[in-house]
């Protein structure tokens, strides 16, 4: 249960999911909500979207995982995650005492590995799922499912048979025409896309001569990429008829702005996190004072407001 | 011991060597609750570049004051930018993070190399000094400047360094196992480059006397929420920035 | 002719193609060169490639055309430029001065316009050609030919018939898989390939709440794409036989060095150059200390050293 | 008059109005020949962001000392930190750029409004003190704290405000064209926002006097090698930063 905060006029319900306030959190910038505790209200979060799970435990790369890059980080965790029973018998008892929205990120190796995931998860206490098909940073799967229609479309399908939550899917930057994927996961049942995961990149050491990365490549995020990500949810919007969750980049509350205009209809912090973990309360507030100064009474005014013929 | 944001203004700075600079920081929340073996993670800059924070170690902290120290090398961008700032400079500060050191020992010993004697110092200064030894390595003399930091904290130190100049000639373990002969020690805290780390472990190991670690990895947080500090651990994977970055030495397997 | 200068260990010869320093500049960030006379001398620069040409004078796009993002800026120029005829009877005379490479890009609605450019610039003291197939900023052709291989490959053939020149062909990031792009217009017969042209983005005006922009979106340039570069560098490197001429985000001698690790035989520097007008010069000397203080004897020893296997 | 690139030293900074700042730096090879109308490009960080200069005009020159001046509004990032520059601080700086005002008028008119005063500040300097006016519009009385700056450099300063809190209630249109009436002036100079000055150049035109501008389009580069500035000009296309920042009136077409 969600009681409401921020005087109702950030409260959005997007598809059945709702929230306080559109700003969520990104999936594996998050922790799994609790590491941020001493920092801030986790209730004054739209939603915690914790970190991708697989089935399994995974123990992720090997090497440097993470490197600074001029306005942006690579990373390659490559989807640690204690696995899902893990999740379901320690970590989501803990986040039930949260009065927020817990949405869970997954990710597998096969559609029936989502399936499978998506049943397992299919419990009391977990609001969405999020499919990650995107991810940069795993040999198996990952990136592949997310490139292409078809693949999308099968995994799509495989999780939307499997589970009775609300069904988000993650789309990846690093493809010639998103628009086409995120068409093929609405047609496939999605009830909203997320975007975007990172863009894949790379830094090399000169001194050593080699990558930097134990896995050579990472994904980047952080405000680098912010204009791809505002282009890419400006040119989605115009497609799909599903709620956009737009990320890429926000470190403050004009940058979410600037999704919200190009039709997003929640946000989601990520690398800003790690610069100050309180970011997604400040964002809310940061939020507000826009609307207070341009006489905004709710945030769904200004939703794709600065989409072509609005 | 809640993590804190803190906008810490700086007290001042001082030279310890060509490439040093040791940073007093005004920050009470911090200062009045921070453990030897504790880090903060310091935010350079403002801008979009560079973008994340950079961790140190407490090296020292003035608990009256409320003030506390670190000391740092000039690596690269955020060091140079620290290392610009003046008194009355604010920065925005995040600690204290991590795990510290066991404070049990009697008699520890302490070995370090680099930077990573920035700890050792605030780890000295915890236990009583006449109690207390340090051995200190470094690749020449001018390295081991540490000594008149260490002076006030310990009983004695002990120096080696790689050309001889100063001290026993050689890497610490030249010195290190004739001084655990002496069974003076009940413990053996190490900090430094890793390969001096597992050298000293190993001595350290064989003499049966407890030893621990502070491990550094890069940190895109610091506080647990990314997961680019993981290391295996026993039975179990470990956050550097959360379970550590000290640990015991048999508490780590992949480091 | 080109004297030889940098005593010859930054001397390369990319398939005929011969430069006194692999530190070229990037199409559309140089002018014509000639603008950047008062900072350096341009025959410290190895080659100069001069702003997009086409077959007619184009005007660009309205509006705003430039804006800051975070360690990079968007552009949407649009391919202003004289045109072909300009270009051959007051342009070229000046450049043929310089006893530097000519490298001229050009565009064009279609293969055959493309071919028929070629031929017109089939003349004395142009150099090479680089095709841009890879603009974000125009809406016909652009962009469109170099996320297709097909349309790709035709159009560097329509070049390469109607050229004796070094032909180079310069990649766009925006696609799922550069290197396919890559291999097909080696295929199709280029001399050499160029990456990356800029990523497609876009900033919003939260404050008038309508994109930035005046052509909406732009091209992302600068060091907050650099990681990108170098990977797309490292991925096209494993796949070619053909020299690369590496860029994105230069912006001193340690990011052009990651660039020949990753397998560039010569790099170009682009927005850099507005920062710093000097850059060119600069990263040449720096490559040289960095070359004295790694015992390099000479700048081919470390082409590709990143590269796996090597 | 070749451009170049100096590291300026800051000679010191002043603080106009509520957002509004005077600074000064040391540069002999700009202040020595830069002419009014010219403007320089400031880098304001050396890290990644903010990636671009910023230009600014130069408001005033001192040819003996080798300095000259530039005043600015705190817009965003990058003026907010040249404000907090301190004297003895470096900055990279590229000038002069662009081209000048036309100086051979005998009795000219300076039109202006917010920190469009600024070059016509320089302009004015220019002049022989009683041949030269200055008309100045703002929306409020503390918009025109530039009375201050013109007194020493003109014969008479007209003012208009929107709110009429000092001079006439108005636009500088409310004034002007009676100030053209009177026959005195030979040419008029305007700089501001771009409506104000469309407004302006239809009744100079009108009045039959020739009037030039100074252009404000968004400069990547400032030295003609981006095309971001590009405009339409008569016949042909112009770069603002190398043709302009000034132009006649007649020069230009869209702007
Ligand atoms: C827990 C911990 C405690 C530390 N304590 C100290 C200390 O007390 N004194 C001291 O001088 N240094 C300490 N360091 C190292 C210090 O954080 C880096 O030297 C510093 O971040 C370099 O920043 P830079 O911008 O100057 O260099 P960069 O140009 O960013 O990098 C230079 C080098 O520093 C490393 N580095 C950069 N950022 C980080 C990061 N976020 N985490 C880990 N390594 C990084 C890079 O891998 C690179 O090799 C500690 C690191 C950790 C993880
Ligand atoms: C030839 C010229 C002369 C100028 N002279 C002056 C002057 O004397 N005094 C003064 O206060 N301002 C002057 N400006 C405007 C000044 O350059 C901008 O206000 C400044 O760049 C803003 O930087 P910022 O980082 O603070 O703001 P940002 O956050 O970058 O932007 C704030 C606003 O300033 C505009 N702006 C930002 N960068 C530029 C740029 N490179 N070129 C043009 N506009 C930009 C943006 O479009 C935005 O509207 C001049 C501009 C030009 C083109
Ligand atoms: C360290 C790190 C770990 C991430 N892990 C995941 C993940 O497990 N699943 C996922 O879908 N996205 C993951 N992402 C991508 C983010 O959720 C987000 O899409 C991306 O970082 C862009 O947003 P940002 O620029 O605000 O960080 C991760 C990002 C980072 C930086
Ligand atoms: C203002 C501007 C104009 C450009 N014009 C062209 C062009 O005409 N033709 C072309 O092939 N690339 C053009 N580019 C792309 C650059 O040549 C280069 O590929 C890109 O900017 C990446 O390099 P950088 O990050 O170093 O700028 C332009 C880039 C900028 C910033
Ligand atoms: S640094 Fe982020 S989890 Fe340890
Ligand atoms: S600002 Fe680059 S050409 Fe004028």
């Amino acid at each position: 249960m969600v009681k409401p905060l921020y005087d109702n006029r950030l409260a959005i319900n997007i598809g059945g999911l709702k929230m306080n306030t559109p700003v969520t959190t990104a999936s594996g910038t998050f922790g799994f909500g609790l590491e941020f505790q001493d920092f801030l209200d986790l209730e004054k979060v739209g939603a915690v979207t914790v970190k991708g799970t697989t089935l399994e435990p995974r123990s992720g790369n090997k090497g440097q995982r993470a490197v600074e890059t001029p306005a942006g980080m690579l990373n390659c965790v490559g989807l640690e995650n204690p696995g899902s029973d893990y999740f379901l018998q320690e970590t989501l008892p803990k986040l039930k005492k949260i009065a927020v929205p817990i949405i869970v990120n997954i990710a597998g190796n096969s559609p029936e590995e989502y399936g499978k995931l998506a049943k397992k998860l299919d419990v009391d206490g977990v609001d969405a799922i999020e499919i990650n098909i995107s991810c940069p940073n795993v040999k198996q799967g990952g990136l592949a499912f997310g490139t292409c229609p078809d693949s999308a479309v099968e995994v799509v399908k495989a999780v939307k048979a499997n589970t009775s939550k609300f069904v988000i899917t993650k789309l990846s930057p690093n493809v010639t025409d998103i628009v086409e994927i995120a068409l093929a996961v609405e047609n496939a049942g999605s009830d909203a896309v997320s975007l975007i995961n990172t863009v894949l990149g790379m830094k090399i050491d000169i001194a050593r001569q080699q990558p930097v990365l134990g896995n050579v490549m990472g994904g980047l995020s952080g405000p680098a990429i912010r204009p791809v990500a505002v282009r890419m949810v400006y040119q989605v919007a115009q497609a799909v008829h599903i709620p956009i969750i737009g990320m890429g980049g926000i470190m403050c509350a004009a940058d979410a702005i600037e999704f919200f205009l190009a039709g997003a209809s929640a946000i989601a912090v990520g690398t800003g996190n790690f610069s100050d973990p309180r970011l997604a309360e400040t964002i809310s507030k940061g939020i507000l004072e826009y609307m207070d100064a341009h006489g905004i009474k709710n945030i769904q005014e200004i939703i794709g407001k600065a989409l072509p013929n609005r | 011991m809640p993590k804190t944001i803190v906008e810490a203004k700086v007290i001042g700075q001082q030279i310890l060597s060509k490439d040093v600079k040791l940073i007093e920081v005004f920050a009470p929340e911090i200062a009045r609750t921070a453990k030897p073996g504790q880090f903060v993670n310091v935010q350079v800059s403002k801008q979009a570049a560079p973008l994340l924070r950079r961790p140190f170690g407490v090296a020292g902290i003035d608990y009256k004051s409320g003030t506390f120290k670190m000391i740092y090398r000039i690596m690269g961008e955020g060091t140079q930018i620290l290392a610009e700032l003046c008194s009355g400079d604010v920065i925005s500060i995040i600690g204290p993070l991590g795990h510290g050191f066991d404070l049990t020992a009697k008699h520890p010993l302490l070995v370090g190399g680099g930077l990573g004697l920035a700890p050792l110092l605030y780890l000295a200064q915890s236990f009583l000094k006449k109690n207390i030894e340090v051995l200190m390595g470094g690749r020449t003399a001018s390295e081991l400047f540490w000594q008149d930091l260490f002076n006030e904290e310990t009983a004695a130190i002990h120096m080696t360094t790689d050309d001889g100049s100063l001290g026993t000639k050689g890497t610490v373990n030249a010195l290190l196992p004739q001084l655990l002969e002496t069974g003076k020690y009940d413990c053996v805290y190490v900090c430094g480059p890793v390969p001096m780390m597992k050298a000293v472990v190993k001595v350290v190991e064989k003499a049966g006397l407890p030893c621990q670690i502070s491990l550094e990895k890069y940190m895109a947080c610091g506080f647990g929420a990314c997961l680019s500090c993981a290391c295996g651990g026993v039975g179990k994977r470990l956050k550097v920035c959360t379970d550590g970055p000290v640990f015991w030495s048999t508490e780590v397997k992949e480091w």
